[in-house]
């Protein structure tokens, strides 16, 4: 068989996906090759999906999405031994389903659901197969893929595999990602029954929490944890930088279930039934991990390979810039291929298109985040002034308590002077 | 088998079991053990998520590769690239159902 | 009473389901090996012979269609056992009845029958209502063998019609005793790493005076031995089985919890056999196994 | 000559887990192409490699996007032609019932020279549903095949039993059940994938094909465990010790 396709997309996740369901709308006839079983069946998340991206390109999309439940409830905790300082942020004005902005799902199934979109506007989505291999002409030019052993020839191949790219690191145009700027994700899936979680959470019908928090058995190092409702399902999960599992002693295996039995989280989870442990690595260097060059001679990277992932302190957003980046990728071969081309210049498209999106417009506003993210004394010691500050305010008895000594003795105690703490508040503000 | 939580830790043998696995039957990863001598912190023990490195009794480096959640943390960690790390060929390693 | 037909090849089944039908109706049993047929006509009401050079499925399945019509019968119970599931499978399929398999209690009620069964590989335990035709598969070790004689029950010689298989038997090739009839079994997995280290399976065995087998790796894939112990191989109910080496697949320890007690040698903590287990020893096999098998000797000698 | 492969959607045992009160979580619970299945029809694309065999069909029941799934999944591996019995709860349906619906495809498209199936389901394992189509279609069975060959007209499968190894050989038309020592079923290639993507899968349903079907009256399905006693005795360190706690332990339940 001599076949050759328009577009092969290496990786069936939330960017490769989009990039052949725009392409198929646009006409084209792009092949999406997956190394798993199924689409989706590679893919992790911490568990919230935001809606904006779906309602400008999937009409339709929250009747028929996998959602899990619509969020509601937004809190952060700064977690101690015993206990925990809790913002609660909520939405009481009653909602409708449109005008939620953001929802639970689980990316396996979220992504099941994208295949059958690109598939229904005619993309060819082949599970079950690994590309080893970018096939380069005498030009230099990407011109096909190695899958399991067999050439795969195409116009254009568009990188979609996600935060290990070993593709991208054969042609050169990326490095091993750094310990300092990559995380480990550990992930625990724990049913519990519809009507038992919305007890525990206080929740409404398909209402959901996103809850994330640091310190508690991540106390010291840069990390947080996340807690989100799924429809019958509660998911916890700890996100740790590798340079801390590095310098700390931490052992990642342990991690999930040491959160899980942390009493701030063991009241939610208690009696369920562990479903399913994942682990997958995420980028939180922001700006500074995004791929300069996010194309070439027939080529594109797309989504997680090509550094589009965000951590915004609170939350890691990934698929919607996913999304948004297979939007562009697909503009730019449809640009080039209707002047006849696939050289890196023509294609450079691409990353303007980037450029002016949603995309960099979040990178850059958080490109100084990472750094402030690295500030110690946010893992260190804010978890203890804060319990010891609030614990103090919430103790009433025969001694007399006031917070502010209590503060200063706090801050004392952990070596932190109004310097420092201006610093950092400097810092917040310029990166926050 | 019983995936009833308690009240205590739940060991990470105990978890890789409740996760889909269709494993194919040569390891996907490979690693170069002899390098691993050198290694003072071998930070791959603590740092798989899977806990698939450990050391035998004899104080060498150990790896399976069933049970491999295919993060990649290994192949980053490792100070001395002792880890050649690739992908399970197609429609083989870990299957979320979740995720 | 209506006739309850009884399949059974062996004397042991012969017995656990004669216990069976009794709660069901009128026993009767049909089986191709004389020896049975001797021995167990005095506990059935009738007892049906077929004379037969070879098992052929298809012939002794014709066979018992025919007697199966012949009295009338509604209820047919089987072994749950690979040659068992065959008979009741091809007899049902011609006779229109239902087949449950994996049985381990039949009640009769007013709708007919009512079936406990194993399934998911024996990790649960499904209720099911079988109406009143059926071919019910049963478990061993569900129901005790009975030791009681009827009155002389009536032997009937029949000659099966010829079938169009041809067979070839190599029969089990035993070394010591037969796992299904021993009161100790010792059992090795793949914590076992060589061929030549079964034998010190075998010593352990031979030592408590029991059988030994292995699971479906080592006899299917590496061909170490004839048969396996699971639910597609050797299902056995002994006092006490030593599972060394062995992880706990679904389809191996159905095919041992017919065991009074279980004790599993593995030094994989989280090995699911430990939950199947009375006695969990966690240490590897090799260190643990010699050590058992010296003192054991030392217990034997005082 | 023909062949007609059947195979079922089963659920991954290893996979089931349990509510707290033992209602088994059937809807998380992943499902796979039954493993004996495949190796079935693996021998049946040997077969069709080999010349021996023009057209591979193949045959499941069900109407759910898994179903499909398996489907394309043995188009990749090499089967010539799907085909869908739709049925909505298939897992409901009685051996007989399921038997009966092979059996009826089998008569209206047929003759077909050879019927495979996998010797048993890994979720249900009854074993009984390839003996039944035999006997429907009053054909010479041949169970439980750890090694099948098909020369001149003739099948011969080697199987292991209880009492023994058993060589059955006999004339086809016959119905052959495998199990999953028989083969390593392949691992199709993209260009196979991408084939099996544009090929059809045939529809019918049981009342097409005049199959009379029945459902289980399943009343309860709870999570069965033997009481055991769970003991453990721990022999990392002091190995002595250990095996001296165990034979006391054994001696006092009166089992040596």
């Amino acid at each position: 068989m001599s076949e050759k396709f328009d577009v092969v997309v290496v990786g069936g996740g939330p960017a490769g996906l989009s990039t052949a369901y725009f392409l198929a709308e646009k006409g084209f006839e792009p092949v999406v090759i997956e190394r798993g079983p199924e689409p989706g069946s590679k893919n992790v998340f911490g568990g919230r999906i935001y809606s904006y991206v779906l309602d400008k390109y999937f009409p339709g999309w929250r009747k028929e999405a996998p959602i899990e439940r619509w969020v509601r409830k937004e809190r952060m905790s700064i977690t101690c031994e015993s206990d925990s300082v809790t913002l609660d942020y909520v939405k009481h004005k009653p909602l409708k389903e449109d005008e939620y902005d953001s929802f639970t799902a689980f990316l396996s199934k979220f992504t099941g659901w994208l295949s059958e979109k690109a598939e229904e506007k005619g993309a060819m989505v082949l599970p079950g197969s690994r590309v080893e291999d970018i096939v380069l002409n005498d030009q230099g030019y990407a011109s096909g893929v190695v899958a399991d052993g067999e050439k795969i020839e195409a116009d254009y191949i568009v990188i979609a595999e996600g935060v290990n790219t070993l593709l991208s690191e054969k042609l050169g145009i990326r490095s091993k990602p750094r310990l300092e700027t990559t995380a480990l994700g550990v992930k625990e899936v724990i049913r519990l029954g519809k009507e038992e979680i919305n007890k525990r959470f206080g929740l409404e019908d398909w209402e959901g929490v996103a809850h994330f928090f640091i310190g508690g058995p991540l106390k010291g190092i840069a990390g947080g944890g996340f807690l989100y409702t799924m429809g019958e399902y509660v998911t916890i999960g700890a996100v740790v930088r590798l340079s801390e599992v590095n310098r700390k002693e931490i052992t990642m295996k342990d991690i999930a279930e040491q959160l899980r039995l942390h009493p701030a989280i063991y009241r939610y989870v208690k009696d369920g039934v562990l479903m399913e442990y994942s682990a997958h690595l995420t980028r939180e260097g922001g700006l500074l991990d995004v791929l300069e060059k996010p194309y070439g001679p027939g080529y594109l990277v797309v989504g997680d390979a090509a550094g589009f992932i965000l951590n915004t302190g609170f939350t890691i957003r990934g698929v919607d810039l996913a999304i948004e980046s297979g939007r562009l990728a697909a503009e730019a071969i449809s640009k080039a291929h209707e002047e006849g081309k696939r050289d890196a210049e023509t294609l450079s498209v691409y990353k303007r298109l980037v450029e002016e999106s949603v995309i960099y417009r979040n990178l850059r506003e958080y490109r100084n985040l990472p750094k402030f993210l690295e500030n110690e004394v946010l893992y260190r010691d804010l978890p203890d002034i804060a319990c010891e500050v609030l614990g103090t305010a919430y103790t009433t008895d025969e001694e007399v308590r006031r917070i502010y000594p209590v503060l200063m003795n706090s801050l004392k105690s952990h070596g932190l002077g109004w310097i420092t703490l201006f610093k950092l508040f400097l810092e917040a503000r310029r990166s926050i | 088998m019983s995936s009833n939580m308690e009240e205590k830790p739940l060991s990470v043998e105990k978890r890789l079991t409740l996760t889909k696995f269709e494993i194919f039957e040569k390891p996907h990863i490979i690693v170069d053990t002899e390098k691993c001598s050198k290694c003072e912190t071998k930070p791959c023990i603590k740092a798989c998520p899977a806990g698939l490195y450990s050391l035998d009794e004899n104080g060498k480096l150990v790896f399976v590769y069933e049970g491999c959640l295919e993060c990649g943390t290994c192949r980053l960690i490792c100070p001395y690239d002792a880890v050649s790390w690739s992908y399970p060929p197609g429609g083989h390693g870990v299957w979320y159902k979740f995720g | 009473m209506a006739p309850v037909i009884v399949y059974s090849e062996e004397e042991s089944w012969g017995k656990q389901l004669l216990t069976a039908a009794k709660g069901l109706g009128d026993p009767v049993l049909f089986t191709f090996n004389r020896n049975v047929a001797e021995k167990l006509s005095g506990m059935y009401t009738r007892t049906y012979y077929v004379k037969t050079d070879s098992f052929d499925p298809v012939a002794i399945s014709g066979a018992l269609r025919d007697v199966v019509n012949k009295e009338s019968a509604t209820i047919l119970l089987f072994p749950c056992t690979n040659k068992g599931r065959m008979i009741a499978g091809l007899t049902s399929g011609a006779l229109g009845f239902e087949a449950i398999t994996d049985a381990v209690s039949v009640v009769k009620t007013g709708e007919g029958l009512e079936v406990e069964k194993l399934t998911f590989g024996g990790n649960a335990m499904a209720k099911v209502k079988a109406g009143d035709k059926a071919s019910v598969c049963i478990v061993s070790g569900s129901y005790k063998e009975t030791e009681e004689a009827g009155s002389t029950g009536e032997l009937v010689e029949i000659e099966a019609k010829a079938g169009s298989v041809e067979v070839e038997y190599s029969p089990r090739k035993m070394e010591g005793v037969d796992p299904t009839k021993a009161d100790v079994v010792v059992g090795a997995g793949r914590g076992v790493k060589k061929k030549e280290d079964l034998e010190m399976i075998k010593e352990l065995a031979s030592l408590l005076g029991g059988a030994w087998s292995v699971t479906r790796p080592l006899a299917a894939d590496y061909g170490w031995a004839d048969s396996w112990i699971g639910i597609s191989g050797l299902v056995i109910s002994p006092k006490l089985y030593i599972a060394i080496g062995i992880s706990g697949q679904p389809h191996h320890t159905m095919g041992v919890r017919g065991a009074k007690i279980i004790v599993a040698i593995n030094n994989d903590e989280s090995a699911p056999i430990f939950e199947e287990a009375d006695y969990g020893v966690i240490g590897d096999l090799y260190k643990v196994v010699p050590v058992l098998i010296k003192k054991l000797k030392e217990r034997k000698q005082q | 000559m023909r062949v007609l492969v059947a195979v079922k959607l089963t659920y991954d045992i290893n996979q089931l887990k349990f509510e707290k009160d033992g209602t088994p979580l059937l809807d998380a619970c992943p499902r796979v192409m039954g493993e004996a299945d495949k190796c079935a029809l693996e021998e049946a694309v040997k077969l069709k490699d080999a010349g021996k065999a023009e057209e591979v069909t193949v045959l499941t029941i069900g109407s759910s996007k898994e179903h499909q799934r398996i489907l394309k999944d043995a188009y990749a591996m090499g089967a010539t032609k799907a085909v869908m019995v739709k049925v909505d709860d298939p897992d409901s349906l009685s051996a007989l019932s399921v038997a009966r619906i092979i059996s009826s495809y089998a008569e209206k498209t047929g003759p077909y020279d050879l019927i495979l199936l996998g010797s048993g389901a890994g979720d249900t394992h009854s074993s009984v549903v390839g003996p039944m189509v035999a006997s429907l279609l009053g054909v010479p069975l041949l169970a439980n095949a750890d090694r099948v060959s098909v020369e001149n007209g003739s099948v011969t499968i080697v199987s292991t039993l209880e009492d023994g190894q058993y060589k059955f050989t006999s004339k086809m038309p016959a119905v052959v059940t495998v199990t999953s020592e028989a083969n390593e079923p392949r691992i199709p290639t993209i260009r196979d994938i991408l084939r099996s993507k544009k090929k059809p899968i045939d529809e019918t349903t049981p009342e097409e094909l005049g199959a009379h079907v029945s459902k289980i009256n399943i009343e309860s399905i709870i999570k069965y465990e033997v009481p055991r006693k769970r003991v453990k005795i721990d022999a990392t360190d002091n190995v002595e010790e250990a095996v001296e706690k165990l034979i006391k332990a054994l001696e006092e339940e009166g089992v040596i």
